[in-house]
């Protein structure tokens, strides 16, 4: 299958993940979708290494991976906080910073 | 003479020791709640139990004596220089480093004709308060005085800054004295004022002046860079300088009216007095017998030090602007100083009046105005001080209130105080015999020669200067005891910081030329750039 | 010593009184206050004989002698310096000054004896004296508004010595502010003259101005800024000398004690205008037409003032009014350049103003603090000496021949009369105005001295001095607030106090014989003595036409009677309870209501500046500032300020989903650039 | 044989995003990103990213994921679907997400255009020539070798990172108490121009609402400047 293929894959992924993180209230999925862009840039970036033949690009996606296990550590943990503090899981009702 | 840069630091540095040390030794250590309990706290109290809190009612607290002992050693310096002044003009005793080389900014300090007795003015008036305010709490002081090593800490940079602003010969280093000298004060303001809309009266003192400094930055920025390209090489603000790579007339006008916008808001003059009164109204009087004895002057001798000589072309170009907003001053600051009823808020118009009249002084463009504005800028300061003072003194007889209603008719049992009043009211108005009048006549001489009828319309303001002044000494001083008022002779300590004041005005009333003497060539030279121009 | 050694003494010993009084006001027991004062203005006063002595020693030539101590403002082509003249006119007046005042201290020492402000008084009149010596000896312009300044200040202060008095301080503020008026018109003027010589010192000045090569002014007269600095001049010597329209305050200042009235609002300040003519006649006689606007207001004060004496029922304002009516001659003498005449008057009238004022005084003292002439009466019996001491007085001030008056007036309205032309009406304003003199200074003895004794005398008589058992302010009826120092319980009259006669005596000796002095075709002291002051001074010698000397001298003597004689017909002869001066009073029902309320100058003062201003005032306060200042500036770039950060918090929703539409819309919108840029 | 594994992988791939996307229960979101992962790992492989492939599979779909279920036990979210988000209207407004709709669509677009519709030939193509080895493209070896010589640098960045992320979550996942009334207030004049209470986490969690004013506070604390008792 040629490269475009996977290039289009990814960019669905990534729209997808965009559109869950406009429209999901639950903290958590919003994670979920950013996840989801994460892993289209991915695959983008995966997919171009091969093209060129060049490892960079899979370096690059370790990189994210490890961006994204930080994202995920610290979202985790504000979601924990959130929860402890019995405010609504619920992004919509975070509104604090609202100038 | 030792160097001007141990002049300008050592209060700063008297300050910051204080509030380090008292943290050590313990005594009068700042507050940490904003509870205020010095006032109850009992004179028994050892040091261990008071650190932490307010100092105690009658103590000497350890920053407030060395704040002292530093305004006093700059005093000493300032008188110093003045005595070692020689009258020959041009930069005296001159520190010169580079202190930013890509920038080509130096810490030049040099003492010229213009500030040298500035300079004695800021650290008389500086060291007075100190005085004061140790008095209010230590030696058996009724009062006392929150986080006093935060206060004089921040009283003392307040100093630094303004000796700074006095001395400083480079445009970059001006304009940083220029905006360290807010900082302190919107603290001492904001942390130690009375009323209760202190804060709003922080929050607009700070934006006016504020606003009024950018443009002053971001003028002097360009001032240096148009210059660099003027004398297509590096750039550099040493004033000296900056004055022989003259600007194009065009470039002039609107870096003249950038400056012109932070002066005037300092000085205040009218239409940019608007922090004025809620300023004046909200300071603890220490911080306000500085704030409108010296840092009202830095903006006048700005236009003399700075303005004038770098931008010639625009000082003519807007000579009747700057003498109308003068001549405005005078008349609008008299007309609400003798319809005001807050004694604070009399002294403080009036004292738009004065800077009117300075401002007109400059703006003559001639040597006597220029003379004059600067002699009656020392005048000015000696004056408008005790009077501050003396109105709180007053308020503390009358019941804690500064409303002149409330107050009335205690000369007969403070004769000293009446006299006091009296000399200091009169030297308000300029009464001939007093400096002031020196300094008023030179003035007006100046205007006179240049624009006859701003001259005169100018004298509306001395006839009213009468007015509003011998209001302020009857109803305080004369007609039946006001209700509430306990009529005392002023305690020692107030009579302390008075006293030198008055035989400071005193002197000069009998020998201005001392002042004059020491100045001339200096002002010569200020405004020789501005007479050069053809119009 | 030498004689500018004797001027700064002059000045010294005052100031020197002042100090010590006011630094020993804890300590200086009794009444040695008032004897300090005394002595100093007694020393004073020798060193003014001394300088007399020694500067006559001096040819004529050189009797105008400088002497600078140091330099008091000398930049930028000012040359002011700590200098004093001492030359005859000044000699003359520190003469008369120092004279004067050593009497009136003298007086005040029983007069203010239970004076709460005792040496509060004593200070202030020291200090005084040295304004007024400064004033008269000050070498340059810059010394002499010091001077012209400081009695000002000295005066206020006097005036408003009873301080909790409100009637005191308005009369002290008013007239300080008047003056302040007069000192701006006296440095407006001086700045008009700087302008030209170039310098501040008297003598250059006057070189500058009458140097043949090039005058400061030019060679013709009535050069504008010549006359422009001399009016203002003028005008300083109107505020001062209370002329029209600058005139209100005087009558106000009767607020003060009454020596303080004689001694500074008749004998000495107030004629500082009529020295400032004579000494800057130089550059008068150089500008005619200041000249004739000096001379009109000098005749119109005179006539007005005396007009206004006529109505008045308050015994020290009468006097206070025909002060300005005599100072209006003064003005007119010098401003016809009757140089001479003029100050001869002003030595005469020191003499017998003060006396009356003094006598004032006591029968005041007599009348328990009480004012108005509507209360007083018969007291000729009561008090012999203050009666004498009035007659004198007045028949001085009436020009009634051989008394002081008479001589000085009217050598003053001969020389008018010799200048001709329009200055005849001057000469008949004179006369006019010496027939009300005489009228309302009998109407004020037959008043107070003749006719049914009222209950004052009566006890007086009786030998009981009449106390008011509670003192109240005449002008107010509020209660006086004794602790200030009003004199209150106790009051000393002549008859009771050996310093007051003493003084009262001496002055009344003066009045009688100081005339002879100078009579014309006799002797000629006072020309003599001041000739080297005014030697360039055209018209100083008297070329007297006999004719007009004799008709002038007899038309003196028989106006002066005919006013006496007149008022003797209405308040003696015009029956019991002043039939005919009701009578009078009805039928000139108008002009006595314009008499009696002063021309209307003090409504017209107010209407046109007082109230102006206040309203001003009060405007910028309450409306201006708020609106203007406070909510159009402030408000205004606040209102911007929030404007625009309203907007911006708008963005900030606070909701994430929102802004990560916002990150992607961004991301969009640059993806799509980027595809129409391929 | 490679095109049949591709099409079965992207359709899983875009499946379990559609899934985490729609899905109203997070813990099902959860499970489909697992499967999504799983499938992408795949993919990987196809493209012979076999180190990146293992590292997807283990750490992503197996630890993180693994963090994710334990997060949604705890928490037990409550269940919304993208369905009736659209319809309701909450705080935002529907309007928001009917445009994240769109904005998310024209995303799509535009990204399908830029990678397929300019024509890149390389793109078309199958990419570099590949030989089997031990330590060729994509290896673990030359992964390694890679991250050792190369991005050493950000390898140690990456590590930090995840260190400081570690500290972080612990930090904010740690259970302590909120701002409380009684907290002793030391005057900052820096407060002084903030409108009382605002922009704390106080006022986040409900805390110094009530609170005397600042203002008052520090009121008691001046100076007073001789008005009060005669000295």
């Amino acid at each position: 299958m040629s490269i475009s293929w996977y290039l289009a894959v990814s960019a669905i992924v990534f729209s997808l993940g965009a559109l869950g993180v406009m429209t999901r209230r639950n903290p958590l999925v919003v994670l979920l979708c950013l996840e989801l862009m994460l892993n289209g840039g991915n695959l983008a970036l995966i997919a171009f290494s091969r093209m060129w033949g060049n490892g960079d690009g899979q370096i690059l996606a370790i990189v994210v991976m490890t961006v994204a296990a930080c994202e995920v550590c610290i979202g985790l943990g504000m979601i924990v906080a959130i929860y402890r503090r019995n405010l609504p899981i619920d992004v919509d009702e975070l509104r604090e910073l609202q100038g | 003479m030792p160097p001007l840069s141990i002049l300008i630091w050592v209060p700063a540095a008297c300050g910051l020791l204080g509030a380090l040390l008292a943290g050590v030794v313990g005594a009068g250590g700042a507050a940490r709640s904003g509870t205020r309990t010095g006032g109850e706290t009992s004179g028994t109290q050892t040091g261990g139990e008071t650190s932490g809190t307010a100092t105690r009612r009658g103590a000497w607290s350890l920053p407030g004596v060395l704040a002292l002992l530093g305004s006093l050693v700059a005093l000493g310096l300032a008188i110093g220089y003045i005595a070692d002044y020689k009258a020959g003009g041009g930069l005296q005793h001159v520190t010169d480093v580079v202190w930013i080389a890509t920038l080509g900014i130096h810490y030049k300090l040099a003492v010229t004709g213009l500030n040298v007795f500035l300079l004695g003015l800021t650290t008389l008036l500086f060291a007075a308060a100190t005085l004061a305010t140790n008095l209010r709490s230590g030696a058996g002081g009724t009062e006392s005085i929150d986080r006093p090593r935060l206060f004089y800490f921040n009283f003392m940079l307040a100093e630094s800054a303004v000796l700074g602003a006095f001395l400083a010969q480079d445009l970059a280093l001006f304009v940083a004295f220029f905006d360290l000298m807010l900082i302190p004060f919107y603290f001492l303001i904001g942390g130690w004022g009375q009323g209760p809309d202190r804060v709003k009266a922080t929050i607009k003192l700070v934006i006016y002046t504020l606003v009024g400094s950018l443009l002053m930055l971001a003028a002097a920025i360009a001032t240096g860079v148009l210059a660099a390209q003027q004398g297509g090489g590096h750039i550099t603000f040493v004033l000296s300088s900056l004055q022989h790579l003259p600007l194009s007339s065009g470039s002039q006008e609107w870096i003249f009216l950038f400056f012109a916008a932070a002066f005037l808001v300092k000085m205040p003059a009218f239409p940019l007095h608007g922090w004025m009164p809620d300023g004046y109204r909200a300071m603890p009087v220490e911080v306000l017998m500085v704030f409108s004895g010296v840092l009202s002057k830095v903006g006048a001798y700005g236009f003399l030090a700075i303005v004038l000589p770098l931008f010639p072309q625009a000082a003519v170009h807007f000579q009747t602007l700057m003498l109308l907003i003068g001549l405005i001053s005078i008349v609008y600051g008299s007309m609400q100083a003798f319809s005001q009823t807050n004694a604070r808020l009399i002294l403080g118009y009036s004292s738009v009046a004065q800077l009117g009249f300075i401002t007109i002084g400059i703006f003559a463009l001639n040597s006597q105005g220029a003379q004059g504005a600067l002699l009656q800028m020392v005048n000015h300061g000696l004056v408008v001080a005790p009077a501050l003072f003396i109105v709180a003194v007053l308020a503390r007889r009358a019941g804690g209130s500064e409303d002149i209603r409330d107050m009335g008719g205690i000369a007969f049992r403070a004769p000293v105080l009446a006299s006091i009043f009296l000399i200091v009211s009169l030297a308000t108005l300029a009464m001939p015999g007093s400096s002031n009048f020196v300094g008023e006549f030179l003035i007006l001489l100046g205007v006179f020669k240049v624009k006859l009828v701003i001259a005169i319309i100018a004298f509306s303001g001395v006839v009213m200067a009468s007015v509003y002044a011998l209001r302020l000494f009857i109803r305080a001083m004369h007609n039946r005891v006001g209700t509430g008022v306990h009529s005392r002779e002023i305690s020692v300590r107030d009579g302390a910081v008075l006293v030198p004041l008055v035989l400071v005005i005193l002197f000069l009333a009998l020998y201005p030329q001392l002042a004059l003497h020491r100045s001339e060539s200096s002002v010569k030279a200020a405004i020789a750039p501005a007479q050069g121009v053809k119009r | 010593m030498s004689t500018t050694t004797y001027g700064w003494l002059v000045l010294a010993f005052p100031l020197l009184g002042t100090l010590v009084t006011a630094f020993g006001y804890r300590y200086l027991p009794g009444r040695s206050a008032g004897w300090i004062g005394t002595a100093a203005i007694f020393l004073a006063f020798l060193a003014a004989l001394g300088a007399l002595i020694s500067l006559q020693g001096h040819a004529p030539g050189s009797r105008q002698i400088v002497s600078s101590l140091w330099n008091y403002a000398s930049t930028m082509g000012i040359d002011a310096q700590m200098s004093i003249l001492v030359d005859p006119l000044s000699v003359f007046m520190i003469l008369v000054v120092s004279g004067v005042s050593t009497l009136i201290h003298l007086y005040s020492i029983s007069y203010m004896d239970k004076d709460r402000g005792f040496v509060r008084y004593f200070s202030y009149l020291n200090f005084f004296v040295f304004s007024m010596l400064l004033l008269v000896l000050a070498g340059n312009f810059l010394l002499l508004i010091v001077g012209w300044a400081f009695v000002g200040a000295a005066s206020y202060l006097l005036i408003s010595f009873w301080y909790r008095r409100t009637t005191a301080t308005k009369a002290g503020i008013k007239a300080f502010v008047i003056n302040v008026l007069g000192d701006a018109g006296l440095v407006l003027g001086t700045y008009f003259i700087f302008k030209h010589t170039g310098t501040l010192d008297f003598l250059k000045t006057f070189h500058a101005v009458e140097s043949t090569a090039h005058p400061a002014f030019g060679h013709a007269t009535n050069n504008g800024d010549l006359v422009a600095g001399c009016i203002l001049l003028l005008v300083g010597a109107f505020a001062k000398s209370a002329q029209i329209p600058l005139h209100t305050w005087l009558p106000d200042a009767m607020e003060g004690p009454t020596p303080v009235s004689s001694l500074i609002h008749a004998a000495t300040m107030v004629t500082a205008g009529v020295y400032l003519i004579a000494r800057m006649h130089p550059l008068f006689e150089r500008a005619p037409a200041a000249q004739d606007v000096g001379a009109v207001v000098g005749a119109a004060t005179l006539l007005i003032a005396g007009t206004i004496g006529l109505a008045q029922t308050d015994i020290k304002r009468v006097i206070a009014y025909s002060t300005m009516s005599q100072i209006g001659y003064m003005i007119m003498g010098v401003s016809v350049g009757a140089y001479a005449a003029g100050l001869f008057h002003l030595m005469t009238h020191a003499f017998f103003k003060a006396l009356l004022f003094m006598a004032a005084g006591s029968l005041i003292g007599a009348m328990g603090g009480e004012q108005s002439l509507e209360k007083m009466g018969g007291f000729r019996k009561a008090m012999p000496f203050t009666y004498a001491c009035f007659i004198v007085g007045g028949l001085a001030l009436s020009g009634i021949p051989p008394f002081s008056g008479f001589f000085s007036k009217d050598e003053i309205l001969l020389v008018t009369g010799e200048r001709g032309g329009w200055h005849w009406i001057l000469y008949v304003a004179g006369y006019i105005g010496a027939f009300f003199t005489a009228i309302y200074t009998f109407r004020m003895i037959f008043r107070a001295f003749h006719g049914e004794p009222v209950s004052e005398a009566r006890e007086l008589e009786g030998g009981h001095l009449h106390h008011a058992a509670i003192p109240r302010n005449p002008a107010t009826g509020e209660e006086e607030d004794t602790d200030v120092g009003f004199p209150g319980p106790n009051h000393a009259i002549a008859e009771r106090a050996l310093p007051m006669r003493i003084a009262m005596g001496l002055l009344a000796l003066g009045a009688v014989g100081a005339g002879l002095i100078q009579i014309p075709k006799v002797d000629f002291v006072i020309d003599d003595f001041l000739r080297p002051s005014f030697a360039t001074a055209k018209g100083y010698e008297p070329h007297t036409k006999t004719g007009l000397l004799v008709i002038g001298l007899t038309l003196g003597t028989l106006i002066g009677l005919a006013g006496i004689a007149l008022a003797y017909r209405i308040w003696i002869v015009g029956g019991e309870e002043l039939k005919a001066s009701t009578a009078i009073r009805e039928r000139t029902r108008p002009l006595y209501e314009l008499f009696v309320n002063k021309w209307y100058f003090d409504e017209l003062i107010d209407a046109l500046v007082v109230k102006p201003m206040a309203a001003a005032g009060a405007f910028a306060r309450d409306t201006f500032e708020r609106v203007f200042v406070d909510e159009t500036l402030v408000g205004g770039t606040t209102g911007i300020v929030r404007a625009g950060s309203a907007a911006v918090r708008a963005a900030q929703s606070g909701f994430v989903r929102y802004y990560a539409a916002l990150l992607v819309l961004g991301v969009a919108g640059v993806g799509f650039y980027f595809l129409l840029q391929t | 044989m490679s095109a049949v594994l591709f099409f079965i992988a992207a359709i899983g791939v875009i499946a379990g995003a559609v899934g985490v996307v729609v899905l109203r229960n997070p813990f099902y979101s959860v499970l489909a990103l697992v499967a999504h992962l799983i499938s992408l790992a795949v993919l990987f492989l196809l493209l012979r990213a076999e180190f990146v492939a293992a590292v997807q599979v283990v750490v992503y779909a197996g630890a993180v994921m693994v963090l994710y279920v334990f997060v949604v036990a705890y928490v037990g979210g409550e269940s919304d679907s993208i369905g009736e988000r659209l319809r309701e209207s909450g705080p935002v407004g529907s309007g928001l997400r009917l445009g994240g709709a769109i904005v998310g669509g024209a995303l799509l677009v535009e990204l399908l255009i830029a990678l397929l519709g300019t024509g890149l030939e390389a793109t078309s193509g199958y990419g570099a020539g590949y030989v089997a080895g031990p330590r060729t493209f994509g290896t673990p070896a030359y992964i390694g070798k890679l991250l050792l010589t190369r991005f050493l640098i950000t390898f140690e960045l990456a590590s930090f990172l995840l260190l400081i992320a570690a500290v972080g979550g612990v930090v904010l996942a740690r259970r302590r108490g909120g701002i409380g009334e009684d907290e002793p207030e030391v005057f900052v004049p820096l407060d002084v121009p903030r409108p009382r209470g605002t922009g704390t986490m106080a006022e986040g969690v409900g805390a110094g609402n009530g609170r005397a004013p600042r203002t008052d506070h520090t009121q008691a604390s001046t100076v007073h400047t001789g008005a009060g008792q005669p000295s």
